[in-house]
């Protein structure tokens, strides 16, 4: 059964105000578009969460759709600060809950599992785990001693994204796979954005790849280039000088509002922001073909 | 001849690292100190990136944690779950780096917040995978640039463990791994004594312990010699400067 | 680094009488091979792990080799009992362990997680969790309710068949995938048996693909038809037939120790199995390709 | 016109699927009745094998539960640990088969062990997935020939949960399936009534009340009339015997 929708479809009937969001991907494939599409259609007071932040829900917060965020750690990766992130939490303005990545990472797989939580060994360094009471701890019944424990994260809707998926939802997904199986199990609600939308018969080639299956899937949306300035493995680069850009714009609240004016609220869709980008970004971000060697699976 | 604080830093940390050693890499210098250590004394290592990738050869100095060229050509991708808990967690990882905007004297790491948690005065990133990684790695390097500000006496928040309040109070916690084993910074090395105490143990050539002390937000000391490290070696500039990082970018 | 070897070279290094071994695989990929070497090697008192022992278990229990077993499913798949596991058990001659399959799978994960036990929720069904004291329980603290635990699984060895491997032990497996990864993470040992050892370059082209990565592998054997008669994806199917005749000639002791004599003490080494087999079977578990479609990984 | 039990019992099986629905499918009867739904009114079901396989498309009837053909052509293939824990355990499956040795008034299933489980007169296979499958699965349904020994009043030893002492104790239990839908047997179907003791509901052509309680170990009840299920069509007993079990391995 077909679920193709347009993304602005998708985030209308799945997303609404309030809500709990993870948009997955721990610095591959993240959901810039649909991050865009959220803004554009004025959806406030989102609990975000994410292992990494990244420039997706700094500019999230800054277009004013959050009241908080969950998180495991706030940088622009390979570049520093996020700037609005971090002023919003110092102003008070923010409110936060924070794990490590284990820990954020332990919250998805207990979700995705469908248990109450998932336990890890001690850190010792105990400091976070006294600052966030959802940290727990239980005893170990075969030695006596005591686990960590973080509870089930199960958020209202996963956006996902994924190199090829069919109409129906099964997604293949390579390069870093972050948590992003760990995040649709977990959520009640996927959005699947896909490169490419393929027949089923790609995908039942290799059965292997496939680390979301359609029956958990709500919305397929058809966005190439929906993790611009992160990347697609094999599809195109990650934009490193839009990470750098990104800290000079976020020295000043103006300079973000245009930069949303321009990028977000001045752009129908994914395809006129690619388009917006320009010839010599195309050119930039694009990488040569280096082909996986086939397996056979066999005619039986 | 002089060298840069990025260079001394780089290369003291790569000799710091054994044939065969699984390291769990961060970007940065780290990830230039464990690829000159694989061209160098160290072709067996096996290099570990928090984003799931193990044995990534990059064609290409890798910007981020999770750059692409980490994952085309390497042996292994797995999912963050497993990283933590089949490499991290498992006792499968031998070195761990380390930085954070505090160290203090017994190695302690903060990369949380300068001020109150609640209100935060500089709220940085957090813990990412440090605090499992100083936990659980077998050895732990910091590598930091030598200031008063990095190096209090103890850090406003303790986001990864260093020996806590002495080695005692680690072994008494349970965690599996042995904790910081060196702190390289542009002006020497600090390592742990019987204690768990950072004191310093080797100058970069050139560098004095009281240039070491005054930089140093505790009264730092040493026990017997203080060894000079071994310039770095033309052949290991030549491979920072013209493989590793043509560009720059962490070198200047 | 090579870790290549024979089968025989790393049996005899890596088991020991008494260890506890767990032969890894889902009806799938199960190292026939290397449980019959093990009877060559006249191993004694082993402690057999596997969620489903199948006819690798039972031969080796006819052959004298275990003291116990641990298990969730102890029959013949697709035909009925695994009549020698089933006379030791009912007689008293052979220990056991039983849980259910999520219950022996989670040993395995927390094992492989280095966790002292996993959580499950509860099944309600009572008695399975009366019989065997290593099923406890411990408070969720998040909700107050209980959930069932299991202790962690570590073996002294695994051993693992996959399809194809290079020489220091990166294996590339698909198909059923069982609890291969689980199995060899979990083990203090693991010795990788490969219908393929291929050059490197062809696992470094599908990373997403490797499940077993070489620092955790002991020792790389090449041993093509390692799992009949179970199988391996791709390369030849299962030998039905052989199951239904197990059942036969399990009905008398005289015919299975003619069998181990024949078919295990009689032969040197899979090789020699193989060709003894014969060119009708050849041909019977011949299977037709059906490849994969590649995918794009980027050179980056 | 006389029908085999096991066409019957796959027949009448196949028939309480839904169009849609996600199945946790055994090999053997189980698997024909779901590949017959999905050949007549339920094109849109989704079969999923214990063994990790998501959305087969078997080519031939699969003899084992971890049977190649199974994968090949499949939706999806993931380890044992995520197909009970993102599937069963999280909620995602809608139906589950269960066998078993024993079933008694409250179906409850023992697949274990007939006598004392610690000295054991017959050892049966143990539980497999059925534990959580029978707890987990929203519906479950059972296909077993109808036999006094195989229903007791009470099993030797619960492996799997179906209504324990009666629905109230299941519900207590906080377990989130709703436990055994159906049996369906030889000679008819029994339901869980309002107290979850299984009662008689449906008789296949032909066969008598009598038949029935005759065969059942408990004093088989039932309320109200009792329906007399639809016999095989030509069109079900074609696709069966030409399409999914040309060679009558599981139909005789």
């Amino acid at each position: 059964m077909t679920k193709l929708c347009s993304l602005s479809e998708a985030i209308n009937q799945f997303v609404q105000d309030g809500d709990t969001v993870y948009a997955a991907g721990f610095t591959h494939l993240i959901p810039f578009a649909a991050g865009h599409e959220i803004i554009r259609q004025g959806r406030k007071n989102l609990v975000l969460a994410r292992a990494t932040p990244d420039l997706i829900y700094d500019q999230m917060v800054a277009a004013g759709c959050a009241k908080k965020v969950i998180f495991s750690y706030i940088g622009n990766p390979g570049v520093g600060s996020l700037r609005i992130i971090r002023e919003e939490l110092e102003a008070g303005r923010l409110e936060w809950e924070e794990y490590s990545h284990y820990g954020m990472i332990s919250r998805l797989q207990a979700g995705a599992s469908g248990l109450p939580f998932f336990p890890m060994k001690p850190t010792a360094a105990g400091d976070l785990e006294r600052s966030n009471p959802q940290y727990r701890r239980v005893i170990d019944p075969y030695s006596g001693q005591e686990v960590v424990t973080v509870p089930a994260l199960n958020p209202e809707v996963a956006i996902v994204h994924v190199q090829r998926a069919d109409a129906a939802g099964n997604a293949h997904i390579w390069g870093i796979i972050g948590e992003q199986k760990e995040a649709a199990f977990a959520a009640k609600h996927v959005i699947l954005t896909a490169e490419e939308i393929v027949d089923e018969e790609i995908i039942r080639s290799d059965p292997n790849r496939t680390l979301i299956p359609e029956f958990i899937v709500d919305a397929v949306c058809h966005v190439p280039y929906c993790a611009h300035p992160s990347y697609t493995q094999g599809y195109y680069d990650r934009d490193n000088a839009f990470y750098l850009d990104w800290d000079k714009v976020t020295e000043s609240r103006e300079a973000v509002q245009a930069w949303l004016d321009e990028w977000v609220f001045g752009v129908k869709d994914r395809a006129a922001y690619w388009e917006k980008l320009g010839a010599e970004t195309h050119d930039r971000l694009k990488v040569a073909p280096l082909m996986s060697t086939p397996v056979n699976y066999g005619a039986y | 001849m002089t060298f840069t604080a990025a260079e001394l830093m780089t290369v003291n940390a790569a000799r710091l690292l054994r044939d065969g050693d699984t390291v769990f890499v961060g970007v940065g210098l780290p990830n230039l100190a464990c690829n000159l250590a694989r061209r160098t004394h160290a072709p067996g290592l096996v290099m570990i990136y928090e984003a799931g990738v193990i044995g990534a050869r990059p064609a290409r100095l890798p910007l981020s944690i999770g750059d692409p060229t980490l994952v085309s050509g390497a042996n292994a991708v797995c999912s963050m779950y497993d990283i933590f808990s089949l490499y991290l967690q498992r006792g499968n990882v031998d070195v761990g780096f380390l930085g954070g905007a505090q160290i203090d004297r017994f190695g302690n790491i903060n990369a949380t917040v300068i001020g109150d948690y609640g209100r935060p005065k500089t709220r940085l990133p957090g813990s990412g995978g440090s605090m499992e990684i100083a936990a659980w790695a077998n050895r732990c390097y910091i590598i930091t640039p030598h200031q008063k500000r990095r190096f209090p006496e103890k850090v406003d928040f303790r986001t990864s463990a260093g020996f806590l309040g002495g080695r005692a109070e680690r072994a008494a916690s349970g965690v599996r791994g042995g904790g910081p084993q060196a702190v390289v910074t542009n002006l020497g090395i600090l390592e742990p004594d019987e204690t768990g105490e950072l004191v310093l143990t080797a100058l970069h050539p050139g560098i004095s312990v009281d240039q070491a002390r005054e930089n140093t937000g505790w009264a730092l000391r040493s026990h017997g010699t203080i060894r000079i490290t071994e310039p770095p070696t033309a052949e290991e500039l030549r491979i920072l400067h013209e493989e590793l990082d043509p560009q720059g970018i962490h070198l200047k």
